[in-house]
């Protein structure tokens, strides 16, 4: 669709972006389709899919019956036939009820057919907490995903990240979990290329250099971590990687600049216990170990249920803990 | 015999009381009091009373996500009147609170859910309710089990359940109608049919004529009812949880009825629905003929009505002001309840720092400004 | 009218080929030429002879568990049969191997599956059928799915999904069936209701009168088939397959059959079944009664049966040649179907050293066998 | 029920002992209920309810319809409902359509309630890998679920433990997971006490005491690690640890001992991205970092899915796996 005044002028939300990735990806192949609970005339409960149905018709966008198994497993047959769906589920707690499509089924079917049959399909699913929704809506449950074998999972941050990556997920002959930080939907605007581009999956950013501190994130935490750098008194040098694919694992460019700084504190907001923090604290001491000069840190959700929106700012990792935990890190 | 028929079935529609405010006295025999009547009326005007404020209180911030009841007042109040408070036990989701008030649960509750705060889903005792229930179709499979274990324990109780149409399409409303049967217990299965799950109407949420001949499924007992008729859904329902309560298994009960509001107030209908459908159901508003029915009745009168919605006005007031007096609850919520009894050592330890990681967090690392030698 | 009918539904069941071998030549018309039917009794043969070969092969230690498709070999037949080889689709779960055959299934490839090796599953080019499925109940939601690709994309092709009547209990059926029937894709649900899931008989899997009115649900055209009556099954899959490939939209069929096995060969039956049941069944099965029925119209032979035989255990014992002489997989295989192209790095190591830990897989750490000094 | 011969003369297997607790625990407890799928008269697939069903009645122990989220929502609403439940998940593999159940409404109805309601059940599963099953009937789930707040943990490996552990489990007044090893079913016979007993819920048990490496396992696999210290050809000292609780975590007990040795291997059958190897290592390394010699070591599943049966071994970490990395540890 062509840009808007305001996006012409200000640039993209990562609303915007996702959008006009899809647009484009649908404009580019007719066998990609959407489909969803109130993806259709509605636009998505986000408007992610605003206009989508209008420009493509209803049998590309469709609006599917209330059942996210439903959803995920028509999605793979759809797959499986030669389309490319991009399903939506609406928030990821509903992702439960298509946990055992997604993981026994989606992950599973090029390995278990050794080849023979494939699911090319793209899950987005709106993440993480932060917007006063009700319960359910505010989880971060990616590290769950990524302890499936045979699942890309990928959680951009920022407009531009958004559109090239969901763009190379689209593209991708293997499923894809697309995660969206609900709470950067509509944060800020970005300028990006109007034409498309891809962005590689498995790349991380380094969102700004350091010499002292490697700090890891992704998805909303990145601007919690942003807020702490300006927030954090000392003359510290920090490195904030922006992991972007949760998996597979950038690992090299992770352990490069662990090894350059000895110091690493990983953010994010699902709970420590089994968080992807885990995973990244473990390769970091494991192929940087003679490099640490102190423990890794992690700042995350509470080993407890994400809290309705009333405490969900005392849960979510914040810049005052983050910064006191770069500041322990470099005392260490 | 080569073709034969094995099975027929059919479903049947109830009205009792028609949009004109007419009623089928034969079919309203030992129904509903007059008395009765008039109070829920009254009830079913707080309610609505309560969508209004709720509404503005999310407009100005004071509240988060709300979804108005608007329009189904009559289904929540027949069948929640029908069962019996402190013996029966509600499982809904969250367009029928006036159900739940009828079985004493506190006003503000409600609020204090919507206002992002746990306590309005912390059921005082002897209030026998499920919290609001935000996952969609996911909690008839409780309402199965609880009824389930009224039937083991023997106890004359029943499981009344509430959900939308498009709750009917999750794999859970499935296997809750499938235990139920097969289990026979106490269960009464009510559908709101709003016509609409959010943007989605009924007609692209299922292909089939009824939601009521989705209990044919399960051989369960199913019938069609006027949801906006006071009447007809206490009936049903009535007959229902009484077939229930005397061993005779669980039912479907489908109301058909019409979500007059928004999906909730993050949500605009305009952009999906026509104004002329709205306005069709709005003549068929449940209060509205219940008044008209009071009215032909002479139960009613102006002044009645209007000192009922000053009433309720007042009550409502004090219910948000109730919801909004309570504090903000303390952080030390966030962990207290994940387990009975002493905390975990490391949630003691992630309660006690609001930490999570436990550099810094133990004596011996507590302090160490320099990096030390290995040991 | 306060109480109406809203809604009317039966339930037909249709049988061709009754148990003593009588057709009804009316309802038989256009269905199965002679040529035909001798045909697929020499295929459920074969079939029947294979099942007694994996029993076999398993309790010998060279096969894992197998699940007999004994009894049912009629409900395969005559469904698959009614599909189209090479255009429509079928996706099958486990109890109907001669439908997999008939679509150009190596046999061997069955055997492999069961004997623990993926490449079992690995469907050769134009052979249209997803591998066995084992978990229950999931794969009708990916043949909706298919279906509504092929309806997507105005191809006249037809997915045809099989599954047990325990499945109908799984959410994932509800949902396949529904999303089947609002989308009106062009899939037909084959339920082979053989009473047993495992030790759960029909009657406590669910509380209906039929599997077949289960459709009713989904305003879904629906009938019951004698399952063991391969006329009848094929009749009523014909005709569904023919209204969906037409734009008809999906249906729904119960083939009333028999596990006359155990449930795999990791089960004895014994435990909870009656002996007498098993009997009763076993004088209904449909290797018999079809054989009876080709004796009646002259077709068949004393001597073409024992012809038959020995063809069905020299078929079968080069399929087992085959299947047991194919090479263990390479270690390999582990890994490289995980994702198409390239491996991600962690997966290339892994590979590469058979370890999970990087230590002592990097060049900087090989060798290092005292402790270092700290960088 | 008394105990055959057998059993007095040569012990329990893990099946028995699983029986004697259900059984105890439904004779000391008219609450307890047991249901799932071919739990009554067929005793269960793997025959661990065997007998139960005769001696308490078809409404105790309950054939259950073909569908695992009801099962898990019917148990979750009798225990709501005062009673104990005790579900039966056949296979872990199909805990997938229960997952919504379990981690959305188990594990959160006493947080979200404010413990005005609860949920006390324990929820039975076989789980891993190596007797030659069919598909989905060999994986280990267990770092998704310890990575859920709210949910508790268990996995014995020896039937002493798996009788004490489940009668614990069946006391708990919140939501268990008591995964049950299929490998050790009847691997191996044990005597243990005829009456009841309890093992406290978050208790790691040291097998086998030793001073240069910490061994942590849990399931079958502590049975490859012990294969593994018979072959281990060097004069190295391992402490042995049966992690016995996934979560929570006994983190005294891991870490007392890294401080003591300095080099840990971890080994489970999960893939290793986010499984709980990942979760322990980063413990261990938080806590002991000053004391650590070496990287913490993880010996797991691969990143793939788990393979057929025929492969199934290969996938598996077996004794030759674990003595490298106990050699490569105690090197470093
Ligand atoms: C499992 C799940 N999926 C999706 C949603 C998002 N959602 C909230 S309400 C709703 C529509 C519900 O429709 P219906 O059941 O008809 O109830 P109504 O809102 O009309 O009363 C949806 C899709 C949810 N809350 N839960
Ligand atoms: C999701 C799931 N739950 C449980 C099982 C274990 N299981 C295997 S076969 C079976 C019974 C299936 O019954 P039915 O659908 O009637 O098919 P049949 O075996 O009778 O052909 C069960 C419970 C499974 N494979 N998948
Ligand atoms: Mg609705
Ligand atoms: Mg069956």
């Amino acid at each position: 669709m062509p840009r808007s005044e305001m996006m012409i002028e200000k640039g993209l939300t990562l609303v915007d972006a996702i959008n006009e990735a899809l647009y484009q990806e649908m404009e580019r192949d007719d066998r990609v389709v959407i489909l969803g609970e109130d993806v259709g005339l509605n636009g998505g409960v986000f408007r992610v899919t605003d206009g989508l149905q209008k420009r493509f018709g209803p049998d590309r966008v469709v609006d599917t019956p209330l059942a996210e198994s439903g959803i995920m497993g028509t999605a793979i047959g759809l797959a499986m036939a030669g389309m490319r769906p991009v399903p939506e589920i609406q928030f990821e707690g509903f992702l439960g009820p298509a946990f055992d499509q997604l993981v026994n089924h989606a992950a599973r079917y090029r390995t278990r057919s050794r080849g023979a049959i494939t699911v090319p399909m793209t899950v987005r699913v709106p993440v993480g907490g932060g917007i006063h929704a009700p319960e359910l809506h505010s989880d971060s449950p990616e590290a769950i995903y990524a302890h499936q074998p045979g699942l890309k999972v990928v959680m951009p941050s920022t407009p531009y990240d958004a559109k090239g990556l969901l763009t190379s997920a689209i593209r991708d002959p293997d499923p894809v979990i697309f995660f969206e930080p609900k709470r950067v939907y509509r944060s800020f605007r970005e300028h990006i290329p109007e034409e498309e581009y891809t962005i590689p999956i498995g790349q991380a950013k380094v969102v700004s250099e350091g010499s002292d501190i490697t700090m890891i994130s992704w998805g909303a935490t990145v601007f919690q971590c942003l807020e702490a750098l300006d927030q954090l008194p000392e003359d510290v040098s920090v490195e904030l990687i922006d992991l972007r694919t949760i998996d597979p694992i950038d690992e090299d460019a992770i352990c490069q600049s662990a090894e350059k700084t000895g110091r690493v504190v990983i953010v994010h907001e699902a709970p420590k216990t089994c968080g992807l923090g885990a995973e990244l604290a473990t390769i970091i001491q494991e192929r940087c170990f003679l490099h640490l000069e102190a423990p890794v840190q992690r700042v995350c959700g509470f080993d407890t249920v994400m809290p309705y929106y009333k405490l969900e700012l005392e849960y979510l990792p914040d810049a005052a803990r983050i910064v006191e935990a770069l500041q322990q890190v470099a005392a260490y | 015999m080569p073709i034969k028929t094995v099975y027929n079935a059919q479903i049947e529609h109830l009205q009792i009381l028609d949009e004109t405010g007419k009623l089928d006295d034969k079919l309203a025999k030992d129904t509903l009091t007059d008395e009765q009547v008039s109070y829920l009326y009254e009830q079913m005007t707080v309610c609505r009373q309560l969508d209004e404020v709720a509404f503005r209180l999310q407009r100005s911030g004071r509240m988060g996500t709300y979804p108005q009841n608007k329009g189904q007042e009559a289904a929540a109040a027949g069948s929640g009147f029908a069962a019996k408070k402190g013996v029966d036990f509600l499982v809904p989701c969250y367009r029928e609170n006036l159900a739940l008030f009828l079985h004493g649960l506190p006003m503000h509750y409600v609020l204090l859910h919507w206002m992002g705060d746990e306590r309005g889903n912390q059921i005082p005792e002897g209030v026998n309710i499920t919290p609001i229930s935000i996952p969609i179709g996911t909690q008839m499979l409780h309402a199965t089990g609880i009824a389930w274990a009224f039937k083991l324990r023997k106890e004359p109780r029943v499981a009344v359940t509430y959900f939308g149409d498009g709750a009917t399409s999750e794999g859970d409303f499935h296997e809750a109608m499938n235990f139920a049967s097969v289990l026979q217990v106490p269960c009464v299965f009510f559908c709101q049919n709003n016509h609409w799950a959010i943007s989605v109407p009924r007609e692209i949420q299922m292909n089939s004529e009824t939601v009521a001949q989705k209990a044919i499924a399960y051989g369960m007992p199913t019938i069609q009812v006027d949801g906006n008729d006071l009447f007809a859904v206490y009936k049903a329902s009535r007959d229902a949880i009484e077939r229930a309560r005397s061993g005779g298994g669980p039912s479907f009960i489908e109301a058909v009825t019409y979500r007059l509001g928004d999906h909730t107030t993050a949500d605009d209908a305009r952009r999906y629905r026509d104004q002329k459908e709205v306005e069709m159901w709005a003549a068929r508003d449940p209060l509205v003929r219940l008044r008209k029915y009071l009215e032909k009745k002479d139960l009613w009168s102006e002044d009645r009505q209007k000192r009922l919605e000053e009433r309720a006005k007042a009550i409502v007031q004090e219910v948000v002001k109730t919801a909004e007096g309570i504090e903000k609850p303390a952080t030390d919520d966030i962990f207290d309840y994940t387990f009975a009894g002493e905390l975990p050592a490391e949630l003691q330890r992630q309660k006690a720092t609001m930490r999570t990681s436990s550099l810094g967090q133990r004596p011996e690392q507590v302090g160490l400004h320099a990096v030390p030698e290995r040991a």
